[in-house]
């Protein structure tokens, strides 16, 4: 489970050619696991969204992220997927659908508003303030999350970053508290970018391929603190690297030019023949990391 | 890194320094003022005009008309070598209060000649007064609070209207349309001639009797307020404009559907530079003046020759005139305030200073006002040899109190 | 049908002086929504190509055209410069190269009035285009129809030569994506430059056209940038057909809005132009902003 | 060459020239006449404006060539406060802050929701708005004359009439440097750390959930504040207002100082604002009319010269609509 980085190079060199996969997509129906306990964190139902010049990022999807356990979503470039991301964390407004969290139909509700709501995110490109320092970064994106009043107050601001350094912790970042964020190096900022996600005490956490571009060593700290996330929040991987996805998520769902293609455990979805053909290749070949998993 | 983004810095800021400096060595190298002082001490005399801005087409004509008084007098006022200190006052107020400051704390001037425009004349006033340095105003004259400062060769900013309202209300067979500009110049100029218009029997044609301001600085096209005219019927139009709004009114007006209709207007209008913009267009315009370059006398002949030789043959403006005046007043002040003159003798001098022998005729300083008791004269433009100039048609009413 | 009468010259005139604004607008309008260049100096383009036509012309139709040519070519030289100064600031957005030209602006008009003085210079224009003729029963000068006629054949080409030719393709991928023009072939540099060039070529044609209407003075300048600025703002910046609608909307504003109330009419340009600016990004597709975009990301 | 550390360590960059300038200040109106001085006082009440540009273009990403609006309702305030009798300096700065920043609070409504250029034309065309209703309200203002014969006034109740340069001048430079001060302690506050914030990504401040417009809007409103206070501070100096000192060029003048002082620093900004002073006032003396010509090329040099000033002047990242993932 060490060597991530190098199947992950494996797998996003894969051909993503899928034209005649949407037949097998009752096969594997978007309910077949909801049977558990907990309730649907996220709930999407009829997304659409179109791009001026009429490319239809997600078409008209429907899905339920269940609330306390690890989501993947997963799929070739173009699939949708950071797209739904954006939807769900309000950084986009759909054509059409409705989005529900936690019961609440947050379609309309503005990303302020949403990440008040607890729901939190990474970006693909990581996004920091530049010309801040990296415990500045941290205690600024705890802020609108944190119960303390008068945090403009230098002693209360203070208090507040000292109580965000386990975050930093978490991140691994912590030699680099003082450093200005805008001088991080690509995987440093990564982490900072995660570790600010975390500092806003989310419900729902959306990572935008976390492990991209990171060290073996990053990817471990990573998982590591990902493992560290408390039981109930919940999480929503957008990743290329299956070998990760494998490694934390509960379940998987594939999209495929913005349609949902199949959603099950890693071990379903990575046997099952209508994603081998869409997304591992006509050739069915699957990497080593795959088939360990199952 | 860091250190060498701080060192780019570090040397920009200097060479922003020593451009600085630089201007500053070349400046205080050209300010050495040349004391070759024949007679008594050499003086200093300001002069404040709009050289940028936007009266900047109105500033030379005021500077031109000292300097040449100057130059004919040998660089002498009242028998002192004069080094002039020239001020921009740009777009007039708050730019021209450090002007004006710095005439009076540094250069010492005896007085300070010139201003544009009238909200100038506020701004540097109460400055001057404070100071005791008279202030020899070349341009419009609004109302001021404390006149004992300022002396004015032109005209109160009433007075042109004031002499063409009686005039136009006899002589036009029916009313009248009034337009001027959106200022507060503009304002007093039409104030004065509707409040004497309309006392001589007279009627505005405007909508809702009452003169027409267009917006100022941004009109450029005149045409949609012409059009009114003619559908108000009237008979002849009044208007005060002055530079490139009189250009645009006098342009639009020959080519507009009140083109018939005949342009009566305060003489800036086809002063100058206006005059030759116009060009045709302005032909037959009627215009209230107190001078006109016409006028026979040894005084506006010694003026006229001189402008004409200096300016290729052209004809001096009005506003020229009068600074030629204030020149000349100073001269006869710094003359009566003795060996030494103090900005206070010399304002006292301005006081006592009884009838004014000058280009525009003779006239005197009201007692109470300041300003010019003087004849106004009606002017036509015509061709005049092979140019169009303004022809003295008339004389009209004295004016001033 | 007496209303109609009373306000039939303000409209024509509106159209005249619609179509001169959008002469005046269409090189600012290009370099700015195109180019991503906020000219502050382009009124001092135009400026310059009234005083190069005014030098010139002495009444004849032959130097009318030369003034025309000189005023074109003054124009391009300007614009040529524009671009060798704004060059070196590509990658830095839109602010230093509005700081730049605001530079520029206030040095060209000192440059201009030492050059020619400040005094307007009259442009004589041929006797036979000088007169009046009758509309409807009413005076209307001559020159300012027969620039309506002019002006709208220049849209025309405008919007031909960016709807249907390659270089309008050219300038319109370049609008969308700069990259694109670099990816297909296009050194930056020479499509900065070519911009910048027919932009400055417009301002100084549309400055040596309208002459005779907003005369070359120290004025000039400053009301030509800033009502081309009202007009771009309006008709969304790079499109040639929304500065069209734009310029004659203002036209008709300075002319039949002032002949039915004047005293709103010192507001309503600014006021317009505040709106606009607010209502596009309401809309969250400001060209304005997708400009600012470009020239943050570029 | 390189510089050693000590001399870059903040206390040093910033206390040194500080210093400087603190000891220029104070020490300089005893060798300088009343013309010298009172440019010192313009070049104070021009600097408080171009902090406030600082604060909006510097620390907030908003650009802005309105900000004399402001400035021109706190010196409108302070000439009508006088004509009315109210000559106590101390109660004019307070009403004059509090009225520009309530016309600041208005506008700001709509000014706020514009992006880079889009905000810089916006604040422009808000400027020229107000310098339009100041000519024509002529009861309130004068019109465009102005207000003129402006009563010198006492700082504080029951004290002598402020009657030299030399007295406006210390009265200038105090007030000046309290508002500086609380500037100062306000923008290294964790309040500076959110404006800077919003300046270096807006989108992830929203992201985060922090509520970028309000506080993209009380900073406009504070500065607008700010702005107000230095127009109180010229109308003292000048004894004089008219609508031209809210001027699109007053506007972009303070811009350029800015620039020239670094774009987050106030002791930059009004440093520049004295060099800008120094240059139209005073340098520009022995060529009179070519103020604007040394100007320009200032704005020119200060582009080329001096990047890291205007970089500091970042627009705010635009609305992007994405497109595909």
């Amino acid at each position: 489970m060490t060597d991530v980085s190098s199947v992950s190079a494996n797998m996003s060199s894969l051909p993503a050619n899928a034209s005649s996969a949407s037949a097998n997509m009752s096969s594997v129906s978007a309910s077949a696991n909801t049977s558990s306990v907990s309730a649907n964190m996220i709930e999407v139902s009829g997304l659409t969204k179109a791009f001026s010049g009429g490319t239809l990022a997600v078409g008209g999807l429907d899905l339920t992220f269940e609330a306390g356990r690890r989501h993947a979503v997963i799929g070739p470039n173009g699939a949708g997927k950071t797209t739904l991301l954006n939807l769900i964390a309000g950084e986009l407004r759909p054509t059409a659908g409705r989005i529900r969290y936690n019961g609440r139909d947050v379609t309309r509700t503005s990303r302020v508003k949403r990440s008040r709501l607890g729901i939190a995110r990474t970006f693909q490109q990581p996004t920091v303030w530049s010309t801040l320092s990296v415990a500045d970064n941290i205690a600024l994106a705890a802020w609108p999350h944190s119960k303390v009043r008068g945090k403009w107050r230098r002693g209360r601001y203070r208090s507040l970053s000292e109580s965000c350094e386990r975050y930093l912790e978490t991140a691994g970042i912590t030699a680099l508290a003082s450093r200005p964020a805008g001088a991080l190096a690509h995987g440093e900022r990564r982490m900072l970018d995660i570790g600010m996600a975390l500092a806003a005490d989310p419900r729902v956490l959306l990572l935008d391929e976390p492990a991209a571009g990171l060290t073996d060593q990053g990817v471990e700290r990573l998982l590591t603190a990902m493992r560290a996330l408390p039981e109930e929040v919940t999480v929503v991987v957008v990743e290329h690297d299956f070998a990760f996805v494998a490694a934390i998520a509960d379940t998987v769902t594939v999209l495929q030019d913005g349609k949902l293609l199949a959603t099950g455990t890693p071990t379903e979805i990575a046997a099952d023949a209508a994603v081998r053909t869409a997304y591992l290749g006509e050739s069915g070949a699957v990497p080593d990391a795959v088939e360990e998993v199952v | 890194m860091f250190s060498s983004r701080v060192s780019v810095r570090l040397r920009a800021a200097v060479a922003v320094g020593a451009v600085t400096a630089l201007a500053a060595a070349g400046c205080s190298s050209s300010t050495s003022s040349k004391s070759s002082a024949k007679g008594d001490a050499p003086i200093n005399i300001g002069l404040i005009t709009a050289l940028s801005g936007s009266n900047q087409a109105l500033g030379p004509d005021h500077l031109n008309g000292f300097q040449l008084y100057l130059d004919t007098h040998n660089d002498m006022l009242g028998g002192h070598k004069v080094t002039l200190k020239v001020g921009d006052e740009a777009n007039g107020g708050a730019a021209a209060v450090p002007v004006a400051k710095k005439m009076i704390e540094q250069d010492h001037v005896l007085a300070i000649a010139g201003i544009v425009a009238t909200p100038t004349i506020q701004a540097v006033v109460p400055i001057a007064t404070a100071a005791g340095v008279p202030v020899v105003n070349t341009g419009g004259r609004p109302t001021v609070k404390d006149v004992s400062h300022l002396w004015t060769m032109s005209f109160m900013s009433t007075d042109p209207g004031s002499s063409m309202g009686p005039y136009m209300a006899q002589n036009v067979p029916g009313s009248v349309y009034a337009f001027g500009p959106d200022y507060q110049g503009g304002y007093d100029q039409l104030r004065g001639f509707t409040e004497a218009y309309t006392k001589a029997g007279g009627k505005l044609a405007n909508d809702g009797g009452k003169a027409t301001f267009t917006p100022f600085p941004n009109t450029t096209d005149f045409t949609p307020f012409l059009s009114k005219v003619k559908a108000s019927g009237a008979k002849a139009i009044y208007c005060f404009y002055t530079g490139q709004n009189a250009i645009d009114f006098v342009k639009d007006w020959s080519q507009s559907d009140a083109k018939d209709i005949p342009l009566y207007a305060a003489g800036f209008i086809t002063e100058g530079g206006a005059l030759k913009a116009e060009g045709q267009a302005a032909a037959g315009i009627i215009t209230t003046m107190n001078y006109s370059p016409d006028i026979s006398s040894a005084a506006n002949r010694q003026f006229v020759s001189a402008w004409s030789q200096k300016y290729n043959g052209e004809a001096p403006p009005a506003t020229a005139m009068y600074s030629w005046d204030a020149a000349s007043v100073l001269d006869q002040a710094i003359a009566k305030a003795g060996p030494n003159p103090t900005p206070d003798a010399v304002n006292a001098a301005i006081k006592g200073m009884g009838q004014i022998d000058s280009p525009r005729g003779t006239w005197q300083l009201s007692a109470d006002t300041h300003v010019p008791v003087q004849k106004w004269y009606l002017r036509k433009v015509e061709m005049d040899g092979t140019a169009l100039a303004n022809v003295k048609i008339g004389d009209l009413a004295t004016i001033g109190s | 049908m007496g209303a109609i009468n009373t306000h039939f010259v303000p409209a024509l005139d509106g159209v005249a002086y619609g179509l001169l604004l959008f002469v005046a607008a269409a090189g600012l309008t290009l370099l700015f929504g195109i180019g991503g260049v906020l000219n502050i100096a382009h009124g001092t383009l135009f400026a310059l190509g009234g005083y190069l036509a005014a030098s010139v012309s002495d009444g004849s139709w032959s130097s009318a055209f030369l003034g025309l040519a000189v005023a074109t070519v003054g124009g391009t030289l300007g614009g040529g410069l524009l671009a060798a100064g704004t060059l070196p600031l590509a990658d830095r957005g839109h602010l230093p190269q509005a700081l730049l030209t605001f530079g520029l602006s206030l040095v060209g008009a000192d440059v201009l009035t030492t050059v020619y003085g400040t005094d307007e210079h009259p442009v004589v224009i041929p006797k036979s285009v000088n007169g009046t003729v009758q509309i409807f029963g009413h005076v209307y000068p001559t020159y300012r129809l027969m620039f309506i006629v002019v002006a709208s054949v220049l849209a025309l080409a405008g919007t031909y030569v960016l709807g249907r030719t390659r270089a309008g393709a050219l300038l319109r991928a370049a609008a969308d994506d700069r990259e694109m023009v670099g990816a297909m072939g296009y050194a930056p540099w020479r499509v900065h430059a070519a911009l910048c060039g027919a932009a400055g070529a417009l301002a100084g044609l549309a400055g040596g056209l309208g002459a005779p209407i907003i005369g070359p003075g120290p004025d000039t300048a400053d009301k030509v940038l800033m009502l081309s600025m009202v007009v771009i703002v309006l008709g969304r910046p790079g499109s040639v057909l929304g500065a069209f609608g734009a310029a004659i909307a203002v036209g008709e504003i300075e002319t039949l809005g002032v002949s039915i109330s004047s005293n709103w009419a010192p507001y309503l340009l600014f006021g317009l132009m505040a709106v606009a600016l607010v209502v596009r990004t309401f809309r969250g597709s400001s060209a304005v902003g997708a400009g600012a975009a470009a020239g943050a990301h570029a | 060459m390189r510089i050693p550390a000590v001399l870059l360590s903040r206390p040093v960059r910033i206390g040194v020239p500080g210093a400087v300038l603190a000891v220029f200040l104070l020490i300089a109106p005893s060798s300088f006449d009343g013309y010298g001085i009172s440019l010192m006082s313009k070049a104070l009440a021009l600097g408080v404006l171009a902090v406030s540009v600082s604060i909006l273009a510097g620390y907030s990403g908003l650009p802005t060539m309105g900000q004399a609006a402001p400035f021109l309702v706190g010196a409108y305030t302070a000439g009508v406060m006088s004509t009315h009798g109210h000559t106590v300096g101390v109660l004019q700065l307070l009403c004059g802050t509090l009225v520009a920043a309530a016309f600041a609070a208005a506008t700001g409504l709509v000014a706020i929701r514009t992006r880079g250029v889009a905000f810089l034309m916006t604040t422009l065309a808000l400027g020229e708005l107000t310098v339009t209703a100041a000519g024509e309200w002529r009861s309130l203002t004068g019109g465009t004359d102005g207000m003129y014969g402006i009563t010198p006034i006492q700082p504080l109740p029951g004290m002598a009439a402020l009657s030299s340069d030399r007295s406006i001048y210390w009265f200038v430079l105090t007030a000046t440097a309290i508002v500086i001060a609380v500037v100062w302690w306000v923008l290294r506050s964790p309040v500076g750390k959110l404006l800077l914030a919003c300046r270096d990504h807006e989108a992830r401040m929203r992201s985060a959930g922090h509520p970028v417009t309000r506080y993209q809007w009380l900073a406009y409103v504070a500065a607008g504040a700010l702005a107000g206070f230095g127009g109180v501070l010229m109308c003292t100096v000048n004894a004089y207002v008219s609508p031209d000192d809210g001027s699109f060029s007053n506007s972009a003048l303070v811009l350029l100082a800015v620039v020239l002082g670094g774009a987050t620093s106030p002791l930059g900004a009004l440093l520049g604002a004295g060099l800008i002073v120094a240059t139209q006032d005073w340098l520009s003396g022995p060529f009179p009319g070519h103020g604007p010509l040394l100007l320009g090329l200032m704005f020119i040099v200060a582009v080329y010269a001096l990047p890291d000033g205007v970089a500091g002047i970042r627009f705010r990242a635009p609305k992007r609509r994405g497109g595909p993932a």
